[in-house]
């Protein structure tokens, strides 16, 4: 196991992985900007380093100034969190040429999954579903409408280095398919600076099922469940369950069989997140791999009572995993809200400032993962995310009624935020039946519709 | 209170496998003692007692190290005396901090030193590239406030500058 | 079920008690003292009604005032939690008398637990083990002395009303018999009006183990596994497990079954607990059921997955236990830490007063059930107990790990707590190993040593 | 601001089946705009709105009923007039509040009603006990601030009563 392990993150991911660091005797460094200098959570590691200032470009985008406190503080891992330098397949290969474990997969990997087109490839030689497509990028208008042709529409025009629904477009028909050709394409070449696109077949409405994976570096993959991330406002993941209801247990076991088959295919090792897309027809399709952990890995620690971020760090330490796919057990229903500081009358913008009261909910069944506290000032230069509140009961109809509970208990006073939302689509008749996609928020409480696309984006 | 060199502290000793210490600071006024708890498990934590301008003793709830935010307080190879005055010059970027360019070599910049924008007056190594870090002010060294190969942290102030 | 129900209690218990309401669609009334006007938990209720000043026995303790309160606010039920008027079986009487339903055991089962002779006889009539003792009550020293000669020193003298350790004495040789066989009437009379005292065989550090029951209207028992609650100071529980490291599982059964068995001869009804001695040589005596629900029920909850506050309000509305005791699975290891607003460099007096910063743990595997928040101010008036934190990991080893990291990340600013005399407890290598029992605390921490009795007082 | 008188108005509602109601009190300059949600299910929680002295819109969390502790605002049988002046006679008890003797006698204590120290100036049933409130002070009734017949808490005013 590492002996010191530094945190490239801030908020409540560096939180959690102090958490876990903690619990498996691993001493920590923090490292955070200037704008979180006064963070409580700093206090809970062995040592801080202050890397820079305010704007992420400087302080924890920065490779130089994360290796720099790495060496200095004799670090001998590296977890990335999620976001930032996650999945930063440079970052990974500078960490491996300083001798530092990256906590994560490996950087071929990374960048292999972070190219879309490469990815695709990955899941049909895994003999896995995906969206049907052009089979690789489309380079000019003409093959884009003869492909258009040939699959049907809707078509969704996509970056091969997108994400965040940049570089995203969808077309309807022969005219709007070329105007958004060119569209996309010049969207993700200022973007991304590739300006290469592909085609799929637009699904509507679907359910965003991911799928967890954890594997070893001695070949040993698992799945644990799946989690139902279909609520969702303009790709921002609101409401996050598991297990899915709208799965029966045959498409449970095939999906999750799919997930581990595209791990394999990959090479993949440590904590990683295989995403499909689920039409109303009980038909699945892969999208994408998230190569890191993410925000919402506690609703599967919940079910199966296994701390990911702690095997995070066994498994990348060079450990076997403990247990085969069939010691996992799941139990009972989890959900997760992401309480977000973002005002419902200002179209969800960010509402950063002071919380001059934070008072938690608690009691049965509830989890909160956050870094917030009466007092604190939450920072203007990144996400605006509150916490992460979650229940874990017998079922999925005591969880909701849990959630509920714990919604209105918790008092956040100061910032707007997101737990109106979320109370309303918890109460609403077609969310707690589980018949509800990812359209459902745009549909139901959408003043400002986005592109209704089926991507639960970036974390 | 400055939490910091607590901080600073507390991770020497573990460091250094000491289990007790006392400081006392007549610049400052400012007394720690710190004292570990025995066995080096995974939550041993340390007990702190400050004493700051003769107050009663405020012991600091065990287990944690304190939350970093202000600046390390002078405690160097040069102790700062009572009637310095000057600018802090703070670090650009975390790394390493030497002050001369090689073991033999004369420091460049001590107490004393007059230095121009364009003087070097430390280097910082991160990510074994040697940064030479100008002054890019003019004045007085003052004071030192970091030892040698020390590391350092962004925003740490290195000297005391008198303009 | 009931529709409106009034809680006759105050912070963590009575917020605990609202929580279980809405969850369960009852509407929640919640009495308060002008010393707890500002408490925000008094929000989650429906309806707040203020029943009098500080002093308990003009508020929480007026039989008069709370059931003119659950009257102008036409409550059909009262949840006594714990302490106050919960085992008051005249208060459970004027319930019935005015048509509230008492959530609790019938009033005649009340006053006969409360009779410890009562008790000891009735679980002697059940076949479970008593300590040997004078089998009724010791009129006089000549009578004394002669049990105590047939039992074998040490002999403890205990009054039949008492409890808190009032009216209790250890003897170790005739002389200091005497002498407390005296001392102990006398305090008995003046503390319970009732000088009434019988003799036991005393067991030297024992360990205490409680055997949660729960029973419906029908006839219905089961028992939801053991906690251990050895670590004690003066009486007052610390530290709370379950399981028991000291159980084998033949021996739980045993002592689960025992627990059942004195329940069903009691016609005990809703939640309750049965406690016991276990020796180090493996025997186990009965010493008393506490007739409601007890400070530490979460770590049955958390080990069974059973919401018991909910399973109080489903019994005592008549509906029947929805599960035999083979469905009842029990899961992982759970621990409490009662958290009190304590000073252990004065000799843990209550260190009431504001709370400047509170900043609760969370995270995987962390229940807290707190009242608490930063600016609360603990009232002078009632005990001093900041808040229940609990862990719950797949083993005992992990969950001690998980509660060191709690205990740490607690930040409390104002009052002195007990977190510090937990983390020792924690950390020793003895209960490290499970090799524990009641003498614990004071054999290691107790600069000043009180009667080293094994009862697990009050809660 | 008054929370307690919202959250009667808000219990009020919930038991009359209101969905809706607005409130305006001239004597404080307080409007109340509450909108109870459609469904009556377990989670079914009001909006509420208040606008006080003319201020902007202060949309209160929902789902919470108020914070108690303050005392109940004058809003009963006779409004309180601006420049009314008394002191509060406050509630020794819980229970339901009865200005007379019977539901034909005459109210013990009405505006202009000059009291003394034995003089009953309400009853309070509690437990189906008649309790005779005595004044236990001298001065004239300004204000009556609870109608007849509804429940009054611990420490609640009663009266205004100027000595």
């Amino acid at each position: 196991m590492f002996r010191r392990v530094l945190i490239a993150n801030r908020g409540e991911i560096a939180q959690r992985i102090i958490r876990a660091c903690r619990e498996l005797g691993v001493e920590t460094v923090a490292v955070y900007s200037t704008a979180d200098a006064d963070a409580v959570y700093l206090r809970q590691a062995d040592e801080t380093i202050c890397i820079g200032p305010g704007p992420s470009a400087k302080s924890y985008l920065s490779i130089p100034a994360i290796i720099a406190a790495a060496e200095v503080a004799d670090a001998d891992a590296i977890h990335p969190g999620y976001g930032f330098l996650s999945e930063n397949e440079h970052f990974a290969e500078v960490c491996r040429s300083c001798k530092i474990s990256f906590i994560g997969p490996e950087p071929e990997t990374i960048a292999k999954l972070g190219d879309k087109v490469a990815a695709r490839e990955l899941a049909r030689a895994a003999g896995v579903p995906i969206v049907p497509g052009s089979d690789g990028p489309v380079e000019d208008e003409a093959k884009a409408t003869l492909v258009a042709q040939k699959l049907g529409y809707p078509i969704m025009i996509k970056a091969a280095a997108g994400g965040g629904g940049r570089g995203m477009r969808i077309a309807r028909n022969e005219p709007s398919l070329v105007t958004g050709f060119h569209a996309a394409r010049s969207e993700a070449q200022a973007a991304f600076g590739d300006g290469t696109v592909y085609l799929e077949k637009f699904v509507e409405n679907p359910r965003h099922i991911e799928v967890q994976i954890l594997a070893d570096k001695h070949g040993n993959i698992v799945h644990l469940g799946e989690r139902d991330c279909s609520i969702q406002r303009r790709h921002q993941k609101l409401i996050e369950e598991s297990p899915s209801p709208s799965l029966t247990p045959e498409m449970r076991a095939r999906i999750c069989e799919s997930a581990v088959k595209v791990a394999r295919q990959a090479n993949y090792t440590n904590a990683g997140t295989v995403e499909f897309l689920l039409g109303r027809d009980g038909n699945y399709y892969f999208i994408e791999v998230n190569a890191r952990i993410q925000v919402e890995h506690p609703v599967t620690e919940l079910v199966t009572g296994i701390d990911l971020i702690q095997q995070q760090l066994l498994v990348a330490s060079g450990e076997k995993l403990a247990f085969e796919q069939k010691d996992i057990q799941f139990r009972g229903h989890a959900i997760e809200c992401r309480i977000n500081a973002e005002d419902p009358d200002k179209d969800f913008q960010p509402s950063p400032g002071k919380i001059d009261l934070f008072v938690p909910p608690g009691g049965p069944g509830v989890r909160l993962d956050s870094h917030c506290y009466s007092g604190y000032r939450i920072p203007p230069n990144y996400d605006s995310m509150i916490g992460k509140l979650l229940v874990h009961r017998p079922r999925r109809d005591l969880a909701i009624r849990t959630m509920l509970r714990a919604l209105d208990e918790f008092v956040i006073e100061g910032p707007k935020t997101t737990i109106p939302l979320q109370r309303n689509v918890l109460s609403h008749p077609d969310f707690r039946a589980g018949d509800h996609d990812t359209g459902f928020v745009e549909r139901y409480y959408g003043h400002h519709p986005a592109i209704p696309v089926a991507r639960g984006e970036a974390r | 209170m400055d939490l910091k060199l607590i901080q600073r502290l507390i991770a020497m000793m573990k460091r250094a496998g000491v289990a007790e210490l006392d400081v006392e600071d007549p610049a400052t006024g400012l007394k720690v003692r710190v004292v570990r708890e025995g066995a080096p498990g995974t939550s041993s934590a340390p007990v702190v007692h400050v004493l700051q301008g003769g107050g009663g003793p405020a012991p600091v709830h065990g287990g944690y190290a304190p939350a970093p935010g202000s600046a390390p307080a002078p405690v160097a190879a040069e102790p700062a005396k009572p009637a310095q005055q000057g600018t802090p010059f703070q670090s650009p970027m975390v790394g390493t901090f030497y002050r001369a360019g090689g073991p033999d070599a004369e420091p460049f910049a001590s107490v004393g030193t007059r230095v121009g924008p364009e003087t070097t007056v430390c280097i910082i190594e991160a990510m074994k590239v040697m940064n030479e870090i100008k002054a890019e002010t003019s004045g007085e060294v003052v004071a030192v406030l970091v030892e040698n190969g020390e590391p350092v942290e962004f925003g740490q102030p290195l000297f005391l500058i008198k303009p």
